[in-house]
């Protein structure tokens, strides 16, 4: 059958909406990984062209991207979708020649479950994951209480039953379970209970630009020494830099979990070292230029393993079906990332158990890793 | 015992933030019989104003020093030293920024009373005499065209803004529990509140009461009494607009600066319709109330729940008394 | 056939009725005339049902209604027109007119939902009614798709009487029919009134300021003032009586 | 006082209500303008006061002097309190507001003139039922008690001249007469102007020094009141005098094929 | 006056088509839809059958708003309910009914289901008027979602996470293309506009004409209110649960957000665009509403040429336009699209005898 002219990538991005600036930040990336992809010979000799389209971070607009796609492209290999909702409002979509092989933004624990759909996956540890990284690193800083701040989004409520649970196995007691708006919450109460609780350690989950960093900057002028936790989505050194610029030294001591590294640690990734030429003289005088936000890090690194499952389909010489491309992502063993991760990685279950925690200082506007790599 | 008391205080604090949005919306109904449906998104509007008086000015490489930050040799030297987060620290940090906070303010009630003044005179004025529907459906339509002008504006990320009073945290013990309070929010309430009061006084103990409700219901009748309508009008806009931005750059001290304070707007209408869309006081205790509700269900049941407290207490007493708590009479069918 | 007995009202305070009572004869029409603030069209608003009266009774043709509701009323016969017009104003005339026959109709939901078939017989054998026994009669067939917002007062005051019809009435109230007319619209709506009652018999309640009116078709009138009914009789004895001349007439008498 | 130069007004852009109207009332007069309904009288007084832009009509042609100056780019709030009042058809009292509140809102009217002050207990006077009620809410009047109240206003307002539209409209007799007995006293002791449209062509006579005829947008007859008055058509038409040896004819005997006499056509 | 069309009788005049434009219209349109459904591509089926779902529950709002004259921004929360309830009943029913029959059933039950809440969301209407009422509704919206969302009901609901939507199998034929889908979809909402046609030819419809116009005179003709706005209410809110329904088996999966404020803030704008109380005014409106937003789309793709600093621009322009329409129409055209329409068609109908 006659190779086509192009595969295309397509992505839904929020390019407006509560999470513009990831969106916006990620498009550029997208097209970085587009030229690099191309100049390192495409899928199998094919070139590919990356399709960039806004959702605002509504799950039915990002559906209905996907439909378009699938309706006008006719080449369509790979999406990268946006939200959890959008995941989850696709994923009964993929069937037959609806289908197409998936990531996304989203570490949400029910994406990755090969079973019931194979075409989705996660670039990294699920939120559960994530979870039992955070409460063992307590365990091991010997720490015996934490609260649970959460958004009231299924983002924010994903790992909780999960991470009570692991907690008790730890022996660590779980203080204080309180749901929060996921944005303009009322801040007062909420740090009034973490404080009436008095944790060591308070894990925030499902924020991205609000909420959590008022919530710290509260507790610390209400002068509590409690340590506080985010999970990937609260780690960006973005975020972090402007709540300081703009709010004060909050941060200071912040830790979370990080299933990659970040972009300026580049001895040991090779691929970062890449990008970060490109970005040098691609991106000069943008944001981009000599740092690559996590957000853009995890867009790349999902489409470097939709990429790899691509490539191996296509060295097979088959035709690059979702069902091939499924059936080779669940086969990446023992992979080199060429730096995401530390060490080698494998796709279990359509996810990648492995990450690393870090911890924020205001001085060094950095964030510096505080554990090894973890796997779980 | 202590708990009710300090979610108590946490709730008399946001309510009188509500009771400050309210007003705008009881001012505006009270003239026009317009119920403001884009009133949250005036109040974004004022947020996003104070924000940009106040960080993003400041932050432009023009801006002169007095105005970015005030560091006099004594502030400094007594800075030296202090732990993090210090009470003390946290006064010294607000004399600091407090240039940029007086400009903020001045910037968001002027720039927002502009903006109250161009929805009036291009939208409301035109249709004046005419259809009230289409007054309120005009502000439906706002709600689309506010929200989406400061995405475009000011994207759509969160930003964080210097407090309008030192954040000193407030500590004691009552009935053996520790009660925590946050300086700002006392000062952000009793602000609100003396504001409610002042409007309230104005519109109610003046003549201008008579001309406002005169104008609210026949327009033309209004005219042919020699009312300057459209100056009615007008003020009531502007008057809204100025405390939407006050309560804009409260709301933004507490939550940050972002498009969703627009959705303020809804819970508050619900409110304001509990107490009676055309009672100051009725809006006020509906106003505390809720305040309370809500902290209590975030106590008791947790965040979502405190969602829709303003809902569900708004379709109660609806329901009991069609037109709210104090409301008169019938309101203009639409 | 319309029987009122010592019917008491009030608002708060205020005496609107107090001990009305007289008899509307089947077939004649009857004028309520007072002075302003007398009571008259709260008499109609509780013989019609919208104000519930504290004391006394209220009988149609031998059957006491006091505590029915307003649209039980209607549907035992008993239409009115108002004070100040109320039409419905986004409607035609004709449409105005067709509501006039709500109650007589049978449609129920799930007929009017599928029209064709028994709805759609019933509407046009109503609709033919109408047209011969109301739109004709009261020549106003060439305004028959107009909204109402563009008909001069004068007309409106017939389309509303024109509704009224349309319920096929037994009793009809009319509060200040001829308000606001010229004497030559004046003279038209007084023909009308009494070819109704010739016609078809309805006893007719008319409330009226237009003396000459009142006194020159009404066969029997009853004096309403601050809420009392101070004389009731014939024409002549009424526009005689001292005490109607000196709350009410005036030296127009 | 008040001149109108062939005006014509347009509603919505489509309904023309007034074709090149002119009529004139002079200092100190009371003129009467009567017509059929849908002639344009109340047409013809919003465009006087201003009003008319509020219902989406527009004066096209013609001129409107008030005092000698064009009207047409004065708010009609200012209009008033230049001393222009217009009792609007159709009573428009503030049904929501007190009796009292009422007449505070005509007050607004004396703004700015010098020397005025509202003076309640005249109009209180005048009409008593409205003083017992002065709390109560002005939408729960009776239809008659509405119109004194918009009467009342008026006489607040103190105006130089007065746009009356129907004052008599479901009044009992006795209360019009007292009603233009009272314009009339205005008119002589504070000389104050007036123009009234009128249904009741007998009452308007009885007050007026000249009157206006009108028929679908125009004038179609004008004369001081004692020619009017002796004119056949208007006897029969306004007066209902006429027949066999001006009687009031019964209105049992009026027929409906009369044939309907038009001036134009 | 001369116009074209006289009546040689009243059943003429009663008739709908009254003109032979009118006709032309309707049965053209049939036809452009019947070749629509055969030729369109993948994309413009997926608009079309977003704009039917859309425009069977506008013209169930209509039925509130624009002939009862009662406000309601709530009516997202009916939609939720019809495709809540379509997809809870085929759970629960699954392994006992047959698939085949299944939609029979759960159609009409989560219908009927609708049309209850309706009546309970309706109950204010008899005390309350306007602007409480349009909060009233708004209330009962935020509540809905917030219900489905609760974990206690998640099990049926899904909760915020959503919950797969079934295929629906009609005797048979199973629905799971989405041309096919189209094709339900197109007849039922012709169904709905008809039905809604057919209410206001009937003393039911007028009567709830009377009570938008002046509900106390309204009662002295004998019009029972609380019978009526409830009856009014419930149809709404039914025609709102059959839109649900229809969504449900639409899309694969629903999302409780999907059925917020936004939602009906939506369907009222179509409305005031199209037209309240006319019969075409939900369908133009419904056109307008959906197409805008794709045409800017189209055009800004075509300036910005994918450069995203410019993309970013789109959205908010497209909310804004969203905005802008509504305000445009209560200025300028309060009376909707249907109003152009029928200034157009007067001047047809006259023609060649007078200018319209
Ligand atoms: N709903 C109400 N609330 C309070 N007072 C009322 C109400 N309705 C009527 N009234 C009072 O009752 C009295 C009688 O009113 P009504 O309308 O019956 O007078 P009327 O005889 O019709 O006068 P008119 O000839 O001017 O219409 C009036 O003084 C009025 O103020
Ligand atoms: N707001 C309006 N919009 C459209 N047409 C109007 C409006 N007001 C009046 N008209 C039309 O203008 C014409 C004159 O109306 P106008 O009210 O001036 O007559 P009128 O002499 O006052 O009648 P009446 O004796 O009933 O008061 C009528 O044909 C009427 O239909
Ligand atoms: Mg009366
Ligand atoms: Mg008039």
């Amino acid at each position: 059958k006659a190779q086509p002219k192009e595969y295309v990538v397509a992505q839904s991005l929020p390019m407006t909406g509560p999470f513009a600036t990831a969106g916006q930040l990620v498009s550029p990336a997208s097209k970085m990984f587009e030229a690099i992809t191309n100049a390192e010979g495409g899928i199998g000799g094919v070139p590919i062209r990356v399709e960039v389209e806004d959702s605002g971070y509504v799950p039915q607009r990002a559906l209905a991207n996907y439909q378009r796609a699938l309706a006008t492209e006719d080449n369509l290999v790979m999406y990268f979708g946006d939200s959890t909702g959008f995941m989850k409002l696709v994923a009964p979509e993929l069937k037959g020649k609806n289908a197409t092989l998936m990531g996304s933004t989203s570490f949400a624990t029910e994406l990755a479950n090969p079973e019931k759909n194979p075409y989705q996956y996660v670039a990294g540890p699920t939120y559960e994951d994530q979870f039992d990284i955070l409460l063992q690193n307590i365990a091991n800083e010997g720490g015996s209480t934490v609260a649970f701040i959460y958004s009231n989004t299924e983002f924010g409520r994903d790992p909780l039953a999960h991470g009570r649970q692991k907690a008790e196995e730890l022996g660590i007691e779980v203080v204080l379970e309180e749901s929060t708006k996921a944005e303009g919450a009322d801040i007062p109460t909420h740090v009034t209970k973490l404080a009436q609780s008095n944790a060591e350690y308070c894990i925030l989950q499902g924020y991205v630009t609000g909420v959590w960093p008022q919530l710290i900057g509260g507790a610390r002028q209400l002068g509590l020494q409690t340590k506080f936790m985010g999970t990937f989505w609260g780690m960006e050194k973005l975020i972090a830099d402007r709540v300081t610029a703009e709010a004060g030294p909050f941060l200071e001591g912040y830790l979370g979990v990080m299933p990659y590294r970040y972009s300026y640690d580049q001895e040991d990734a090779p691929r970062y070292r890449t990008y970060a030429a490109f970005q040098k003289e691609h991106f000069a005088g943008t944001p981009l230029e000599n740092y690559m936000p996590t957000w853009g890090i995890e867009a790349l690194c999902s489409m470097e393993i939709g990429l790899e499952a691509l490539r191996r389909v296509a060295n097979k010489g088959l035709e690059l079906t979702a069902d091939n491309a499924a059936e080779e992502l669940a086969g990446i063993q023992d992979w080199d990332s060429g730096g995401f991760f530390g060490p080698n990685v494998s796709m279990v279950s359509n996810k990648i158990g492995t990450g690393r925690v870090y911890q924020y200082s205001t001085e060094s506007g950095l964030f510096e890793p505080r554990s090894d790599w973890l796997s779980v | 015992m202590g708990q009710i008391l300090q979610f108590g205080i946490n709730g008399l604090m946001s309510g009188a933030i509500y009771a400050l949005i309210a007003v705008g919306i009881v001012s505006v109904f009270k003239a026009t019989k317009v119920v403001n449906f884009a009133h949250g998104y005036l109040i974004m509007f004022g947020a996003y104003f104070y924000f940009t008086f106040a960080v993003l000015l400041p932050g432009m490489s023009w801006a002169p020093a007095w105005y970015v930050s005030w560091e006099p040799a004594w502030l400094v030297e007594m800075k030296e030293g202090l732990p993090m987060f210090s009470p003390l620290g946290a006064v010294l940090d607000w004399l600091t920024n407090l240039p940029r906070v007086i400009i903020g303010l001045i910037g968001a009630l002027a720039a927002n009373a502009v903006v109250g003044l161009i929805i009036e005179r291009v939208l409301m004025r035109p249709l004046m005499g005419q259809s009230v529907f289409a007054m309120i459906m005009v502000t439906v339509g706002l709600i689309s065209v506010m929200s989406g002008g400061a995405q475009l504006i000011w994207t759509a990320d969160a930003n964080y803004v210097p407090s309008l009073a030192p954040n000193t945290p407030i500590r004691f013990t009552l009935f053996d529990t520790q009660i925590f309070l946050f300086g700002t929010d006392l000062v952000n309430a009793v602000i609100a509140v003396l504001l409610f009061g002042a409007i309230v006084a104005m519109v109610q103990f003046t003549k201008g009461g008579v001309a406002i409700r005169a104008t609210a219901e026949d327009q033309s009748t209004a005219y042919s009494m020699g009312i300057s309508v459209p100056r009615v009008f007008a003020r009531a806009w502007v008057l809204a607009s100025l405390t939407g931005a006050i309560a804009g750059a409260i709301l933004a001290t507490r939550n940050g600066v972002s498009p969703s304070l627009g959705l303020f707007g809804f819970s508050v209408l619900a409110i304001v319709l509990m107490g009676g869309l055309d009672s100051y006081v009725g809006v006020f205790i509906a106003a505390l109330v809720v305040g309370v509700l809500e902290a209590m269900t975030q106590w008791k049941f947790g965040g979502d729940w405190a969602g829709i407290v303003p809902y569900v207490a708004v379709l109660l007493v609806i329901l009991v008394r069609p037109h709210g708590l104090f409301g008169q009479k019938e309101v203009e069918r639409i | 056939m319309l029987k009122i007995e010592d019917l008491h009202l009030s608002f708060g305070g205020i005496k609107a009725l107090q001990g009305i009572s007289f008899e509307a004869q089947a077939g004649e029409i009857t004028g309520v005339i007072g002075p302003n603030g007398a009571g008259k069209t709260s008499l109609f608003n509780a013989i019609s049902g919208f104000y519930q009266p504290d004391r006394g009774r209220v009988w149609f043709d031998g059957r006491d209604i006091t505590g029915m509701a307003p649209d039980r009323r209607a549907a035992l016969g008993i239409a009115r027109t108002f004070q100040n017009i109320a039409l419905f104003r986004g409607m035609t005339v004709l449409d105005n007119i067709k509501l006039g026959g709500h109650t007589r109709l049978k449609t129920g939901l799930w007929g009017a939902l599928r029209y064709f078939g028994p709805a759609q017989r019933e509407e046009l054998e109503f609709r033919r009614d109408i047209e011969e026994r109301v739109i004709d009669f009261l020549e106003i067939d060439h305004i028959r798709k107009v909204p109402i917002t563009a008909l001069p007062y004068g007309l409106q005051k017939r389309v509303e009487l024109g509704r009224a019809l349309a319920m096929r009435p037994q009793v009809l109230l009319l509060d200040e029919p001829v308000a606001g007319m010229n004497r030559e619209e004046t003279a038209d709506m007084a023909r009308f009134i009494l070819d109704v009652q010739e016609r078809f018999g309805t006893t007719i309640l008319l409330v009226e300021h237009d003396m000459h009116m009142v006194m020159d078709i009404c066969a029997h009138i009853v004096v309403l003032n601050f809420g009392q009914q101070i004389a009731e009789g014939s024409p002549q004895e009424v526009s005689q009586n001292p005490a109607v001349i000196e709350a009410y007439l005036g030296a127009a008498a | 006082m008040l001149s109108i130069e062939n005006i014509e007004v347009t509603y919505h852009h489509t309904v023309q209500a007034l074709r090149g109207l002119s009529l004139e009332v002079p200092k100190g007069r009371i003129v009467t303008l009567l017509g059929t309904n849908g002639a344009g009288k109340t047409t013809t007084l919003k465009a006087a006061s201003n009003l008319l832009r509020l219902e989406n009509g527009e004066v096209g042609e013609g001129r409107i002097r008030f005092k000698g100056e064009d009207t047409r780019h004065i708010a009609p709030d200012m209009l008033v309190k230049k001393g222009l009042f217009h009792v609007r058809e159709g009573r428009r009292i503030f049904a929501e507001m007190t009796v009292e509140d009422n007449l505070i809102a005509a007050s607004y009217a004396l703004d700015g003139r010098p020397g005025l002050k509202a003076d309640f207990d005249k109009v209180y006077d005048f009409f008593p039922q409205l003083r017992e009620r002065r709390k109560q809410i002005a939408g729960y009047l009776s239809g008659g008690e509405q119109q004194m109240l918009a009467f009342g206003r008026a006489m607040i307002a103190q105006p130089e001249m007065i746009l009356m539209d129907e004052p008599s409209l479901g009044l009992a007799p006795k209360v019009v007469e007292e009603i233009f007995e009272t314009i009339r006293r205005l008119n002589a002791e504070d000389g104050t102007t007036m123009l009234v449209v009128e249904q009741n062509a007998g009452v308007a006579f009885s007050v007026a020094d000249y009157g206006y005829i009108m028929e679908s947008g125009q004038i179609v007859m004008e004369g001081d009141v004692p020619t009017l008055r002796n004119d056949p058509d208007i006897q029969s038409f306004y007066l209902g005098v006429g027949g066999e040896g001006n009687v009031r004819q019964s209105f049992r005997d009026v027929k409906h094929y009369k044939r309907r006499k038009r001036w134009l056509s | 006056m001369i116009n074209g069309n006289l009546k040689a009788s009243y059943a003429d005049d009663e008739r709908v088509l009254d003109n032979s434009y009118k006709k032309a219209f309707v049965y053209g349109m049939m036809v452009v839809l019947a070749g629509f459904a055969a030729f369109a591509n993948d994309y413009l089926i997926l608009v079309a059958c977003q704009m039917g779902i859309m425009l069977i529950a506008v013209v169930g709002l209509n039925v509130v708003i624009g002939y009862t004259g009662l406000m309601s921004l709530g009516h997202a929360a009916f939609i939720a309910v019809g495709a809540y309830g379509v997809t809870i009943l085929h759970n629960l029913g699954a392994g006992t009914v047959p698939d085949a029959v299944m939609p029979f059933i759960a159609v009409p039950v989560a219908v009927a289901i609708s049309a209850l809440i309706g009546i309970v969301v309706g109950l204010p209407s008899l005390r309350v008027k306007g602007l409480y009422l349009a909060v009233a509704t708004l209330a009962a919206n935020f509540i809905v979602i917030f219900v489905i969302e609760q974990d206690l009901f998640a099990p049926w609901t899904g909760g915020m996470t959503g919950i797969e939507t079934p295929a629906p199998n009609l005797a048979g034929w199973v629905l799971d293309d989405k041309r096919e889908m189209f094709v339900l979809i197109a007849v039922f909402a012709f169904a709905t506009i008809l039905t809604v046609q057919n209410l206001f030819r009937t003393r039911v419809g007028r009567a709830f004409i009377a009570i938008r116009d002046r509900d106390y005179s309204a009662e002295i003709l004998g019009i029972s209110l609380l019978r009526f706005k409830l009856t009014s209410f419930a149809i709404s809110a039914a025609f709102c649960g059959l839109a649900g329904a229809l969504l449900a088996y639409f899309y694969a999966s629903i999302l409780p957000e999907q059925f917020e404020l936004a939602l009906s803030l939506q369907l009222v704008a179509a409305l005031i665009v199209g037209g309240m109380g006319r019969t075409m005014g939900p369908v133009f409106g419904v056109i307008v509403i959906v197409m805008v937003p794709e045409v800017i789309k189209v055009v800004f793709g075509a300036v910005s040429g994918g450069d995203p600093s410019v993309a970013q621009l789109r959205a908010p322009l497209q909310e804004m336009a969203f905005g802008f329409l509504i305000i445009f129409f209560l200025m300028f055209e309060p009376l909707g699209i249907v109003h152009i329409t029928d200034r157009i068609l007067r001047a047809l109908n006259r023609w060649p005898f007078a200018r319209g």
